[in-house]
């Protein structure tokens, strides 16, 4: 192994990749090879930073200097002047800014976070398992293997406090109690990658960054619950995670932390990596089951619950990426550690993709509890364009819209309950007052429509049903009485749908309704829209 | 491990065994609750949401066909926002349904129809819509309108699970989701076997019979037809149910009394072509055994089970038995036997057969069946339509004057009857291959053994040789429904079927479960047919096919010695190898 | 690897080879002078035999890191040494094979290799 | 090059599909991974393609079809060389998706799920790309474009020619 003076981190998360983050490392790649530096300088493909809105970004140790939005243009500049120099590159630090006066991590930005999913992500180089081992990668599967038995993993799961971070937040624990005291053999673990929620994308992030650690957690629940055979179902949007994942899971088998026997212990564990196939509903864990047996991705109805009934009818445990990846820390540093994170009602933190009209958009963990104008104004460094805050729409578009009366909130999942939306999987779309929430709807509907899976009638049935009389409201072709029809669909729709996105698919409208009901009234009965969006008469309204 | 529980349900408490499902338990509280995807004999599919119900402490309603109860579960299926909901579903089912129950076959036999007045629907308040999908009438048998389909999956399962043909699917997603067939191809470019269990699993009219009672009315109309009817076993004791009769009403002499009245010139039965085909069939047995034919033979007279061997298994065709099915013997024998013997001109015979089934209507389309231009048998109607052709024609079913068949067609014993009930030609060709080879008096005629709903039956028996010493051992199998005929045949196709004779029927129960049954055929209504076809069998004074008088007649004047050309042309067939996909 | 002892073993060798990208409160700071002037002079061998020689001796606590031009051309090769809570020494006219003394000496026992230190105007450098 | 493929002999996709088979495994729950595989040449699953899966796995063409039609990742009908995909997600519409929308259908002279004449592109929408903090985003074939104008929708899809 080389040991090497500097280490050049470029972010290869698919934002920045698609940032054209691929011409800037190969031109850095080509600059340090041609000048004879390939010895001391070593450039690292890592995951994402989470400034997404910044990339390319790239972090020169041991400096731990960050430039952002860099371009294959300046490559030359860097190497020059930073790399054989040691001077900084003042122009491409954050915001232009000098590096006396403010460095990357010294932002809000970051100083607001608090990173125990993201540990490695942005710092490790997720292609290479030494980086991950070098961080303690594989410490928290090494401490249960050797110290604990799977009822204390178990137990330990249970004291933490830890919810499920897919969406439902049940509690994380309770779903490896079920499936451990569950009878029936083989039992499986399922991680859940398919991460649809429009406005999401951290466990994207997280597979890409830091495959290891959702490798390591899998392995974690499979000595918990007495599992020998891992899935993941990863979206088959996410050509990138499918394709560092099947490395990682390939370099974890050779290392010996994944196959049989594994640290000597007598464990062994097993993980497939299996690609989704474009569909929202797959997330719905019972559908994802039904999706990796071969099938229509389907939901089935509960019970069953997957630890007694899962795959092929047999107990599993099923997490999300995010869930699975607080596990290691949580055995490592312990439960009581967990819990002093967070909120009374939500231990630990929570990792939100970041996204809409804010200046600083990208992929934050932030302990649970922090209010939303924390994010949006420290974080999220307030709205761009000299703009007001209208609305925050949390949990993706099945999550509710929240209005700028409750920027105060906690963000927890007891809070958001009181305001009529749900913690969901970690989307955070701020909109700005340019937007007409009539016009969003519409989208969010649109959305619902070709996303509900077409099994049950309230949610096949109610979704077009909804979307045609929003698209009459927009239009301007819409009567009160639709707004009375809409009401009775979603009502129905919570109540009698087979799955979680038939439930929640109303929530977005019904909180639009409940907050922002006289932008709806406008279209009614003046015909008039804010943002001019619908394509009737703009403006003439009072929010 | 069945520990009791005490649930409430509307305030009224029950005592049912914890896991009982909620709409079981409402049952027994006296409480009715709509269903829709619910079907007695299927799996729990929870999909339509009409059957929605309350319990104390869950966030959502819950579906009680799937929602199993614990004890102290409070469940209240009639709260105000409880009705609103299943209103509501219903109504948006109705949103794009189409509005032609006066036109459509299932008026006043149709679930939807039920349970959208019992959810007390009386508007269509939700934006309307019609989906505008094709029609399909291709295969002349089964008939699919999709706008009618309310996506109940009940069909599906029909399909691929009892019967393991898999034609139907639940295809696209979303709102444009539907059951159809892979590339919405029409039924009769699919494999699909027309045996029509889809259509007794439907709630609505989008799964029907091709409908042949107008053409059937034009032949009664006809002065220069001379239209002759036949009725399967399987009709007489179901046909009472769509006319105001209890569940297995033995109904033969009425049947017989309402064909006489809608005018057909000749009511015969094909029993007696049943007694024929155990004649035959039997021969043929016999003749494999002593010649080292392809074993085992396997039963011919199921036409949705002849389709699914050809599309299936087109390489083992050999074993099918080379008999013509009782209804096509019995066309073929009105136009040349009966014509001869009362002198008409075949052309002019026009032969009508009410069968429990949907693939008779392809069968008798088949090109195989018909000699020499002239069709065997000119339509095919379903017990279903037969009743709405009485409905039509005005009788007063169940108190018609009891009459008997017309001969000599319809003479015809115990053994034909119960070709309507799976395991019945078995037990039939038994009762008479045992009386030819053994020369001896069968000493006790019911063969319980291939009786019965389970889905492969198995039986052996020892036939002891007139020569006092040695006997045959003759095993033999019946299955009914094609996903039990696919067990069986996988053992064939790898050589491990040790089975000399095989019977196969495409319905579960037998004929008497036939997709032109009156619906539901579910299975406590095909255990009262069955019980009334043995019942039947027991009611004769001849049992056995070999002792049917008419038949000996008929092999004396008009058949030759056994495969005899005539007998050939008349009796036997080939089929033909399909593709499945 | 077959064994909770590997697994160290490989973790406490990955460490090393990530070691650049650890911001350590308590570290050891070598930082090497890499302006113009001072790789004209050689200060690229300096870096790579102080790289190369804390690997060898396993100096988990030592960082090495570059800085500008400290204005001293005539004493390129220059490196200052940062021992936590101790005053920084300036080293010059550095090769190769003084580097290594300097982490044989002064980052292993903490001696002051005083033949290579250089006295600065002002005491106080800030590079 | 035109990929359009209802051309190609049975024989051929045949021999595809065994080897997909081979690679994935006979049992269904390989399904998507097989399908997922078999498209990758031509963008679409022809009949022959099912047809030849379903034989392979033992599965009735209809579920086969069912499950194909189920996933909007697949296609049972033709498609072009690059698919297209304009993501209509919220985000995505916040930041101006309906105007990439618009420029990408009047650069390529089609409506959405429809393919140019020339067979090199189809227009779909997708609901979420999962690169929400870069919106606006695009997918041509496996390759995500975010941060995109009109301009720039324009200027790659030109570069695909």
């Amino acid at each position: 192994m080389s040991i090497h003076r500097s280490h050049i981190l470029v972010c290869s998360g698919s934002n920045c990749t698609l940032r054209a983050s691929v011409p800037v490392r190969m031109a850095l790649r080509a600059a340090i090879a041609d000048q004879g530096l390939d010895k001391e300088f070593k450039v690292i493909e890592t995951g994402c930073f989470g400034l997404c809105q910044e990339g390319p970004i790239m972090v020169i140790y041991p400096e731990g200097i960050h430039y952002c939005g860099v371009q294959p243009d300046d490559i030359d500049e860097i190497v020059e002047t930073h790399l054989k120099k040691g001077r900084v590159v003042n122009r491409l630090l954050y915001r232009g800014e000098a590096e006396q006066e403010v460095t990357l991590p010294s932002t809000p930005f970051y100083q607001r976070q608090h990173r125990v999913v993201l540990r490695n992500v942005g710092a490790v180089d997720p292609e290479n398992i030494e980086e991950s081992l070098a961080r303690d990668g594989y410490q928290g599967l090494a401490k249960a293997l050797d110290t604990m038995s799977p009822r204390d993993v178990v137990q330990t799961m249970l004291d933490s406090g830890l919810q499920g971070r897919g969406g439902a937040g049940f509690p994380a624990g309770r779903k490896w109690d079920f499936t451990l005291r569950a009878s029936g053999e083989p039992k499986y673990v399922v991680c859940n990658a398919d991460e649809g929620e429009p406005g999401t994308s951290k466990d994207r992030l997280i597979l890409e960054g830091d495959p290891h650690a959702v490798i390591e957690g899998m392995a974690i629940a499979g000595y918990a619950v007495g599992a020998s055979q891992g899935f993941i179902y990863i979206r088959g949007e996410y050509q990138l995670s499918l394709q560092r994942f099947r490395k990682a899971v390939e370099q974890a088998r050779e290392y010996g932390l994944l196959g049989s026997d594994i640290l000597g212990s007598g464990f062994s564990f097993n993980v497939e990596v299996r690609s989704g196939a474009g569909a929202y509903v797959c997330g719905e864990e019972t559908a994802l089951l039904n999706s990796l047996e071969g099938r229509r991705g389907e939901p089935r109805y509960k019970p069953p619950f997957p630890a007694n009934e899962g795959l092929w009818g047999k107990p599993t445990l099923i997490n999300n990426v995010e869930t699975l990846a607080n596990a290691a820390p949580i055995l490592m540093h312990g439960a009581q550690w967990y819990r002093s994170l967070g909120s009374e009602d939500c231990p630990g933190t929570k990792v939100f993709t970041l996204s809409g009209d804010v200046a600083n958009r990208g992929l934050i963990e932030v302990p649970m509890g922090i209010t939303l104008r924390e994010i949006v104004e420290d974080i999220g460094g307030g709205i761009p364009g000299g703009r007001q805050f209208k609305m925050a729409q949390i949990g993706g578009t099945s999550g509710g819209c929240i209005p700028a009366e409750h920027l105060d909130i906690p963000i927890d999942i007891p809070h958001l309950d009181d305001v009529g939306a749900s913690l969901g999987s970690g989307a955070l779309l701020i909109v700005d007052d340019s937007h007409c929430m009539v016009d969003l709807s519409k989208t969010f509907l649109h959305f619902f429509a070709h996303e509900s899976c077409g099994q049950c009638t309230p949610c096949r049935e109610g979704t077009m049903l909804m979307r045609k009389l929003v698209d009459g409201i927009a239009a301007g072709s819409g009567t009160r009485k639709d707004l009375e029809l809409l009401e009775r669909i979603t009502a129905t729709m919570r109540k009698a749908s087979l799955c979680g996105l038939g439930q929640t698919a109303p929530t977005p409208v019904l909180t639009a309704l409940r907050y922002f009901s006289d932008e709806y009234e406008a279209h009614i009965d003046s015909g008039r829209c804010i943002s001019g969006a619908c394509g009737v008469a703009v403006g003439g309204m009072k929010s | 491990m069945t520990d009791n529980a005490v649930v409430t349900i509307n305030g009224t408490e029950v005592t049912v065994p914890e896991g009982t499902t909620i709409l079981t338990a409402a049952e027994l509280a006296g409480v009715q609750i709509p269903t829709l995807c619910n079907h007695p004999d299927q799996m729990i599919k929870a999909v339509c949401r009409v059957c929605v119900v309350e319990v104390e402490g869950a966030r959502v309603f819950q579906p009680a066909c799937s929602f199993p109860v614990w004890d102290g579960m409070n469940v209240r299926t009639n709260s105000p926002a409880v009705i609103e909901a299943r209103k509501t579903v219903v109504e948006m089912l109705l949103s794009r349904h189409p509005q032609d129950c006066l036109q459509c076959e299932r008026n006043l036999h149709c679930e939807l129809q039920n349970v959208s007045k019992s959810v007390g629907v009386n508007e269509r308040p939700f934006p309307e819509e019609t989906r505008d999908l094709p029609i399909d009438d291709s295969s002349g048998a089964v008939v699919r309108e999709a706008d009618k389909c309310i996506n109940c999956r009940r069909c599906v399962e029909a399909c691929a699970d009892v019967q393991g043909v898999g034609v139907l699917s639940t295809v696209n997603r979303g709102y444009d989701t539907v059951v159809s067939t892979a590339f919405n191809e029409p039924l009769e470019q699919v494999s699909c076997v027309l045996c029509g269990q889809c259509i007794q699993a439907c709630p609505t009219g989008a799964l029907r019979e091709h409908n042949d009672i107008d053409r059937v009315w034009r032949a009664l109309a006809d002065p220069n037809k001379h239209v002759v009817v036949q009725t399967a076993p399987a009709v007489r004791v179901a046909i009472g149910e769509d006319l105001g009769l209890p569940v297995g009403t033995r109904a033969t002499k009425l049947l017989t009394s309402a064909l006489r009245q809608l005018g057909f010139d000749g009511v015969f039965d094909t029993d007696f072509t049943a007694d024929l085909t155990i004649m035959e069939e039997g021969s043929e047995l016999l003749q494999r055994l002593q010649e080292g034919g392809t074993l085992p033979m396997i039963t011919s007279c199921s036409p949705g089970w002849i389709k699914y061997i050809e599309h299936y298994y087109p390489e083992q065709l050999d074993h099918l038995s080379t008999c013509k099915s009782p209804q096509q013997m019995f066309g073929a024998l009105a136009k040349s036997y009966y014509a001869e013997k009362n002198q008409y001109n075949p052309d002019d015979i026009y032969v009508v057969s009410i069968m429990p089934c949907t693939a008779k209507k392809f069968e008798a389309n088949r090109p195989e069946m018909a000699a020499e231009g002239i069709r065997d048998v000119d339509a095919v109607l379903t017990t279903r339509e037969l009743a709405q052709m009485i409905d039509q024609a005005g009788l007063d079913f169940p108190n018609l004057k009891e009459e008997e068949y017309d001969s000599p067609l319809g003479i015809s014993t115990g053994a034909a009857v119960i070709f309507g009930a799976t395991g019945g030609v078995m037990e039939a060709a038994l009762r008479t291959v045992y009386e030819l080879v053994t020369e001896q008096e069968l000493p006790a005629l019911d063969f319980t053994s291939v009786r019965g709903l389970d889905g492969v039956k198995e039986a052996s028996v020892l036939l002891p040789l007139p020569n006092g010493e040695d006997s045959l051992e003759v095993k033999v199998a019946a299955a009914h429904g094609l996903a039990s005929a696919r067990q069986i045949m996988e053992k064939v196709k790898n050589g491990e079927a040790d089975y000399h004779f095989v019977e196969v029927m495409s319905c579960p129960g037998g004929c008497i479960g036939g997709g032109g049954q009156p619906r539901p055929s579910t299975t406590e209504r095909r255990e009262k047919r069955l019980q009334a076809i043995y019942d039947e069998d027991e009611a004769m004074t001849i049992r056995k096919s070999h002792e049917n008088p008419a038949v000996k007649a008929l092999y004396e004047e008009y058949l030759e010695k056994p495969l005899g050309e005539r007998r050939h042309k008349l009796l036997h067939t080939h089929y033909v190898q399909r593709s499945r996909y | 690897m077959k064994s909770m002892q590997e697994l160290e073993a490989i973790r406490q060798k990955a460490k090393k080879a990530m070691k650049v990208r650890e911001g350590q409160e308590n570290a050891i700071v070598v930082s090497v002078a890499m302006g113009t002037c001072g790789i004209a002079k050689g200060a690229r061998d300096v870096m790579m035999a102080l790289v190369d020689e804390t690997a060898k001796r396993g100096l988990d606590s030592v960082v090495i890191t570059q800085s500008g031009c400290a204005g001293f051309c005539e004493k390129e090769p220059m490196a200052k040494v940062h021992m936590p809570g101790q005053p920084e020494i300036n080293y010059g006219y550095l090769d190769a094979n003084r580097a290594r003394d300097i982490v044989a000496r002064h980052l292993v026992h903490g001696e002051i290799v005083h033949d290579y230190v250089v006295q600065l105007p002002g005491g106080e450098d800030r590079a | 090059m035109i990929m359009l493929c209802s051309c190609r002999e049975v024989k051929i996709v045949r021999e595809d599909v065994k080897e997909a088979v081979q690679r994935c495994g006979r049992e269904k729950h390989q399904l998507l991974e097989i399908l997922g595989q078999l498209q990758k040449g031509t963008n679409f699953l022809e009949r022959d393609t099912l047809v030849a899966v379903a034989e392979e796995l033992d599965l009735p063409l209809a579920e086969v079809y069912g499950t194909a039609t189920f996933y909007s990742l697949y296609s049972t009908k033709p498609r072009g060389r690059y698919v297209v995909r304009v993501c209509e997600s919220a985000p995505c519409h916040i930041d101006g998706a309906a105007d990439i929308l618009a420029a990408v259908k009047a650069h390529l002279g089609v409506a959405v799920d429809e393919t140019t004449d020339n067979s090199q592109f189809t227009l779909e929408t997708t609901s979420c790309l999962g690169v929400c903090s870069v919106g606006p985003a695009m997918m041509i074939n496996d390759e995500v474009y975010g941060n995109l104008t009109p301009d720039r929708a324009v200027e790659i899809l030109q570069s695909y020619n």
